[in-house]
């Protein structure tokens, strides 16, 4: 899989120059992603709105469908003048702004759009993301402090408590998706579901109960629909957003919007298959790396025009041609998650503080709680990437104890293991050599 | 001049954001600025981890300490930064005292750490820095993602010790099992006692009775 | 149960404070002293047969003829009249209960003219008991907190009265 | 720009370990307020950290001996530090309810 | 009594957060109009509420002293502006009392269609306000698209659409334009339908029921006792309504007509047409059923409706003409409340002889429900503050006259 900092080092630069330009691009195409999301949720907003009011929403801002209408806010949002109040703090008053987009930003950075199309392969991917999305509350609580009325401190005490309190169950949904996948790595989840539609997560008991936790939690942690309380307009005018106008406005603005695109699209890979299709298509065709079919045909007709122009190395179009799929495939999950968001947001009430906690610590906690036991029991009863993953570590070790002379030195068996060897044929896993598999405790080690 | 070393520059950009936001911890007087000062060090701390590999620390580190404690500290900032407390200074003197020993802390520790330059010269990380370059340098690590082995090293299973064939390195197999039970009950110990101390106070208009009839004046 | 029955029931506890009714009127009504308007509104509240749990509303009204020209064929005194209407839900009967006040409180102008309160019968007298001393000026006795609540607090005279000439201008703002 | 050249060594991480080390001490000499010392806690505690993630780094420090241990050690001491400043924080609040100050000098008398 | 220093035996180890003194208004989205409460919160907790009006306050009395009956009627439209039908036909009906005149048969049902329809328009908008209070955009735009059909039906009347001067004392500004009652026909037969969507996307929403019901409970002895008076006092179970109780000069125009008065007495509404479930969380007197005594009054004015158009079809003779305009008023005084949407809206003229009324008085609906707020919002959340000031469905062009 050749990757663009491969095909840069053609040029005839330093590498120091080389890597640099890459992680340039890579950091440009993630912003555009992320300011695109925005500005298309903005439009698509007023639209679907619109449809649930009985109304056409723009139409006259060029063309039909109203499609100029999000650059004409942001000319509108920039010519505003953004004044600062007097009894503000105004370094942090103007920092604010820029921590909680940035921290939304920074999601992005683990998100995988295809196969291998991610700006940063973290094997923390899963727990990074929800790490940073954490931060975003620093800007919201600055904001709020900084803007010295009583209001905006208001609203940014029960956006911090409120995201805050969703944070935890959140983590319980990603634990419970990384349980199933044995790893945090996102691509690694991504790769696991392919195939038809029923290999993704969602399609498992638990993982489908805590699908829908995660989406209240996902709605609570970005502070929309039902839990926008910080920007309750009928009781705190606008939270703590009351003060701020302008270009820095947008910038929370953009930041929220950004952050339904994450939201959705890690609930798309997490739970729906991130870029794999419902229907296996990129296989059939073969555009994965080793070609065959009609990936194979496009893999010839692409090198041949790049020998053509003077690059030797084999170049495979047709695994980027399947990632190139598999993007759209994410996209238009992460799009129609983003849409049932607004789809909910103008057809729910809001909820009050007190009710907005009880669901937290009630509701979404116990569930997730009782989803992350029931998934161990489903590892255990039907083994699928947790145990496969563990042996994966020990099997060089164990091959290298094998080759070592048997003097085994005493050593206590570090747990009293519960669980058993279960021969190969149970496991729907493909691959992993054809032995009874070790199952978690070292006795098996010794033999 | 040679080829920039990336891991060195982010290594010096990051170290000089977590110093200077420390040192401006200490200068500033609003407590509001030094909380905001303090998250901006310990987000460059986690930087500083994320970019010697050890991902799962950094990750940690931006959950759990930036994410929790400092929310917990700032919630604290607001619900007492009221009027005078918001900034309070203190006389010369004292600052004068409290440098002179900082001075000579830092001197003892400064050569300390040149003591150690001889030594132990790391071996050089790839330009990407990445785990994965990590693996492929060599160590014999089973998986230089650095998560599965803290984890296993948590429940009892050194499994980046089981190729090593020196026999004092062996040692410890049973990893760090009993500590991670100790911290789970002191957690939960902790969690009692700030339950207790910040017990919501008793009602004076109950919460049953949500105006209407009049008040009873016995609360629940 | 008609006013006739009601002031006849009336008699018998508070002869002396009944001053005069009309029941040919279009809304019959029956006049009392204005000392006794608490302890009759209390009675007429608690009292099982008359049960007047709603009272509408109080007006004040400002019987005085400014210009001497018609001020002449006027045939009544100047005074300030305290209109209450009550109705029963249980009964579904109705009445009017008048009080006649001195414009001035013992005759010297500028003395506000006072009345004893019926909030403590019926909770909503005393929004309205603010209404009448806001705009017209009578003071209750015994309400809670005696202060305007539709003009500002620091308006000067009041309104509803005959005599009442509109300021030329509050705080800088021109009225004329 | 030869510094930018060579590969970062133990003692870089080590100094800045130290600077952060002793701004916390500082920090927590110097300020009156409750919240500025506990600040200066979580400020030492992270000079801490970086010592133990750097000498267990096998990247930095090149012969593993310590292996994960480092990293281990700075998780535990980041949840531990998380529970110190919950406990910390809700005596910061007592004392501010008790003594409607949250000036460190003033509580001097030994009782409440 | 409540805001006395708390005692320190009762109060545990607590953190003493200091009270604040929060404003809402005069100029806040869910105060419906110039309304300012001073709100006395202790963290997130309401202890006291202190409404301040008369910040729209004309002095529409004195106005009345210097005008005609009939030159005063467009003041009256002025007061409760999202039911003005309702105000003039309270205003007529008071000076035909004063002046003993009886209106003829065609103008009583007339006017029981045009203020019932008036009713209905009145409680769109207090339906849709009140979701836009707890937060839901869409029933706004829902009941206000129905509100401008039944204005158009108001337009084609007497040319006005929110301020219509059109009963007037001694009959009807004039009689109904040709077609108009099968477009009214027309616009009821579509609009069942609609109060079905209003039922589904609010009455039954489980987000909805959890922010009204069990808010704000107003318990039967204090509405009459704060003079609580419409279907807020029918929301807490009084089986109370002028149309059937008030007086003979008013119930006459209600007379052969079958309607029942909706109210849930001992918990349940009349049956007479099929409503939703009353959920369990809802206590009588909260904030859920006064909402829902509305929705079923626009069930109920339907209703009226097409028997007061039948009626007046079938009534002989036309439309009464109104009064001459300086007609002499008698000496004497009478005073009429009717049945408004909002509550009871009362109006007293004293006249002496002269075309000019001596003394006009307005009794407020309005001006007593948004008295019960101070007792309804102790001890409640903040965000519930603006959810039981929708449910009473306040104006303030009635409140400070």
């Amino acid at each position: 899989m050749v990757s663009m900092t491969e095909l840069l080092t053609l040029l005839p630069l330093p590498s120091w120059i080389v890597l640099t330009i890459a992680g340039a691009i890579q950091a440009a195409l993630l912003l555009v992603v992320a300011l695109c999301s925005a500005v298309i949720f903005i439009w698509l907003e007023r639209k679907v709105s619109a449809r649930i009011q009985d109304r056409l929403g723009p139409t006259r801002v060029g063309g039909r469908f109203g499609w100029l209408q999000p650059p004409a806010d942001g000319i509108k949002l920039l010519l505003k003048e953004d004044l600062i109040p007097a009894a503000a703090d105004r370094a942090l008053y103007r920092l604010a702004p820029y921590i909680s987009f940035c921290a939304t930003f920074c999601v992005f950075l683990a998100l995988p759009f295809a196969a291998g199309w991610v700006a940063l392969q973290l094997n923390v991917a899963a727990f990074f993301v929800l790490a940073v999305a954490g931060l975003e509350v620093f800007g919201v609580i600055l904001g709020g402090y900084s803007s010295g009325s009583k209001w905006s401190l208001y609203g940014a005490m029960r956006e911090a408590a409120q995201v805050i309190s969703y944070e935890i169950p959140l983590a319980l949904c990603v634990v419970v998706v990384v349980l199933l996948a044995g790893t945090m790595d996102l691509v690694e989840i991504g790769r696991q579901q392919e195939g038809w539609l029923w290999n993704w997560n969602i399609f498992n008991p638990f993982a489908f109960v805590t699908f829908w936790v995660y989406c209240t939690c996902a709605l609570a942690n970005t502070n929309r629909a039902p839990f926008d309380l910080p920007e309750a307009e009928s009781e705190l005018v606008a939270g703590f957003l009351t003060e701020y106008s302008g270009f820095r406005w947008v910038y929370f603005f953009m930041g929220e919007y950004a952050a339904m695109f994450a939201v959705s699209g890690l609930g798309a890979i997490l739970f729906l298959g991130g870029w794999n299709g419902p229907v296996p298509v990129s296989q059939w065709l073969g555009l994965s790396v080793d070609p065959h079919g009609l990936g194979a045909w496009i893999d010839a007709a692409g090198n041949w025009a790049t020998a053509h122009i003077g690059i030797h190395e084999h170049v495979c179009f047709a695994a980027w041609l399947g990632n190139l799929l598999g993007m759209c495939n994410f996209v238009i999950k992460a799009v129609l998650g983003a849409t049932c968001m607004i789809w909910v947001r103008w057809t729910m009430p809001r909820l009050r503080i007190d009710q907005v906690m009880t669901t937290c610590l009630k509701y979404c906690v116990p569930i997730a709680s009782a989803m992350i036991a029931g998934v161990l029991v489903w590892s255990f009863v039907f083994p699928s990437g947790v145990v496969a993953y563990v042996t994966a570590q020990l099997r060089p070790a164990i091959e290298h104890r094998e080759a070592a002379p048997p003097k085994a030195p005493a050593k206590k068996t570090a747990t009293k293991s519960t669980a058993r060897t279960i021969p190969r044929g149970e496991l729907g896993e493909g691959g992993g050599a054809g032995r009874s598999l070790l199952v978690y405790g070292t006795e098996e080690v010794e033999r | 001049m040679g080829p920039i070393n990336w891991q060195t520059c982010f290594f010096f950009l990051m170290a000089a954001i977590a110093c200077g936001a420390a040192i401006a911890v200490v200068i500033s007087s609003n407590i509001v600025r030094m909380a905001c000062w303090l998250v901006l060090s310990l987000a460059a701390v986690a930087g500083l981890f994320f970019l010697t590999g050890a991902e799962f620390l950094g990750a940690v580190q931006l959950m759990v300490y930036v994410g929790g404690t400092m929310v917990l500290l700032i919630f604290g900032v607001m619900l007492t930064a009221r009027g005078p407390f918001v900034s309070m200074k203190i006389g010369a003197a004292q600052w004068v005292v409290a440098v002179i020993a900082a001075g000579a802390l830092l001197t003892v520790l400064l050569q300390a750490a040149f003591g150690t330059f001889g030594q132990t010269q790391g071996k050089p990380i790839a330009a990407a820095g990445s785990s994965r370059e990590l693996a492929a340098s060599g160590n014999d690590v089973a998986d230089a993602a650095s998560y599965s082995p803290l984890g296993l090293g948590l429940i009892g299973v050194r499994i980046d010790r089981l190729a090593e064939r020196d026999h004092v390195l062996r040692g410890g197999m049973s990893g760090y099992l009993l500590p991670f039970e100790i911290i789970s009950v002191h957690l939960v110990v902790v969690l009692v006692g700030a339950a207790y101390l910040a017990r919501a106070r008793r009602r004076m208009v109950p919460r049953h009775w949500r105006g209407g009839e009049q008040p009873s004046g016995v609360e629940d | 149960m008609n006013a006739e029955a009601i002031r006849d029931r009336l008699h018998q506890p508070f002869g002396p404070w009944l001053v005069g009714s009309d029941f040919a009127a279009i809304d019959p009504w029956i006049e009392v002293r204005s000392e006794g308007l608490s302890e009759i509104g209390r009675y007429l509240r608690e009292d099982p047969d008359l049960a007047f749990d709603m009272l509408h509303c109080i007006t004040a009204v400002d019987y005085f003829q400014p210009d001497e020209k018609k001020a002449a064929q006027v045939e009544w005194q100047p005074h300030v009249e305290l209109i209450y209407h009550l109705s029963s839900t249980v009964h579904h009967h109705r009445l009017v209960l008048k009080a006649r006040l001195p414009r001035w409180k013992d005759d010297k102008p500028g003395q506000m003219p006072e009345a004893p309160t019926v909030s403590n019968v019926w909770s909503t007298a005393e929004w309205h008991e603010r209404e009448v001393f806001d705009l017209m000026g009578v003071r209750f006795v015994g309400n809670r907190d005696m202060r305007r609540i539709l003009c500002p607090e620091d308006w000067v005279g009041h309104p509803l009265r005959k005599d009442y000439e509109m300021p030329t201008e509050y705080h800088g703002i021109q009225a004329r | 720009m030869s510094i930018f050249c060579e590969p970062v060594g133990l003692s870089h991480y080590l100094v800045v370990s130290a600077i952060l080390f002793v701004c916390g001490v500082l920090c927590m000499t110097t300020k009156r307020n409750v919240l500025g010392v506990l600040m200066g806690i979580e400020l030492v505690l992270n000079g801490a950290n970086l010592n133990f993630m750097a000498f267990g780094s096998p990247a930095i420090c090149g012969t593993s001996t310590l292996g994960l241990d480092g990293q281990l050690i700075a998780l535990f001491v980041i949840v531990l530090a998380a529970a110190e400043a919950a406990v910390a924080l809700a005596i910061a609040l007592n004392y501010y309810h008790t003594h409607a100050t949250v000036d460190v000098d003033r509580g001097n008398e030994l009782k409440g | 009594m409540l805001t006395e220093r708390m005692d320190p035996e009762t109060l545990e180890f607590d953190v003493r957060t200091d009270e604040m003194l929060i404003n809402m208004g005069p100029q806040h989205p869910s105060t419906h109009g110039v309304l300012r409460l001073v709100l006395r919160t202790d963290g997130e907790i309401v202890t006291e509420v202190t409404p301040h009006i008369g910040y729209l306050h004309r002095c529409a009395e004195k106005i009345g002293e210097n005008l005609t009956p009939r030159q005063f009627l467009p003041y009256t439209d002025r007061l409760d502006y999202l039911a003005a039908m309702n105000m003039n036909l309270g205003w007529s009906l008071a000076v035909e009392k004063l002046l003993g005149i009886r209106v003829s048969e065609k103008t009583r049902h007339l006017r029981v269609v045009i203020a019932e329809l008036n009713r209905i328009a009145n409680h769109l908008v207090a339906a849709g306000c009140y979701g836009l209070d707890l937060g839901s955009f869409t029933p706004f735009t829902w009941t206000f698209r129905e509100r401008e059909k039944i204005l158009n039906l108001f337009e084609e009347v007497c040319g006005a659409r929110l301020t219509y001067s059109y009963i007037t004392p001694g009959g009807v500004t004039a009689d109904l334009p040709p077609g108009w009652l099968d477009r009214c026909e027309a616009f009821l037969k579509q609009f069942e339908p609609v109060i079905g969507d209003l039922h589904a996307i609010l009455t039954n929403n489980k987000i909805f029921i959890e922010r009204t019901a069990g808010v704000g409970v107003l318990t039967p002895a204090m509405a009459l006792d704060y003079g609580v008076t419409g279907p807020n006092l029918r929301g807490s179970g009084v089986d109370w309504d002028l149309r059937r109780d008030g007086e003979p000069i008013y119930t006459e125009m209600y007379e052969g007509y079958t309607w029942r008065i909706i109210a849930p007495v001992n918990g349940r509404y009349p049956d007479d047409h099929p409503y939703p479930a009353i959920p369990k969380e809802a206590v009588v007197g909260d904030s859920w059923h006064r909402y829902f005594v509305r929705m079923l009054e626009v069930v109920q004015s339907m209703d009226l409706i097409r028997q007061g158009m039948e009626k007046y079809l079938r009534a002989a003779g036309e439309v009464d003409k109104p009064i001459d305009v300086k007609k002499k008023l008698p000496k004497g005084e009478a005073y009429l409340e009717t049945e408004a949407p909002k509550g009871q809206m009362g109006f007293m003229i004293i006249g002496d002889g002269s075309p000019i009324p001596w003394r006009v008085r307005l009794r407020s609906s309005s001006f007593c429900n948004l008295s019960v707020m101070g007792q309804l919002c102790r001890g409640v959340l903040v965000a519930d503050v603006p959810s039981i000031g929708g449910s009473l469905d306040l104006v303030l062009g009635e409140i400070d006259r």
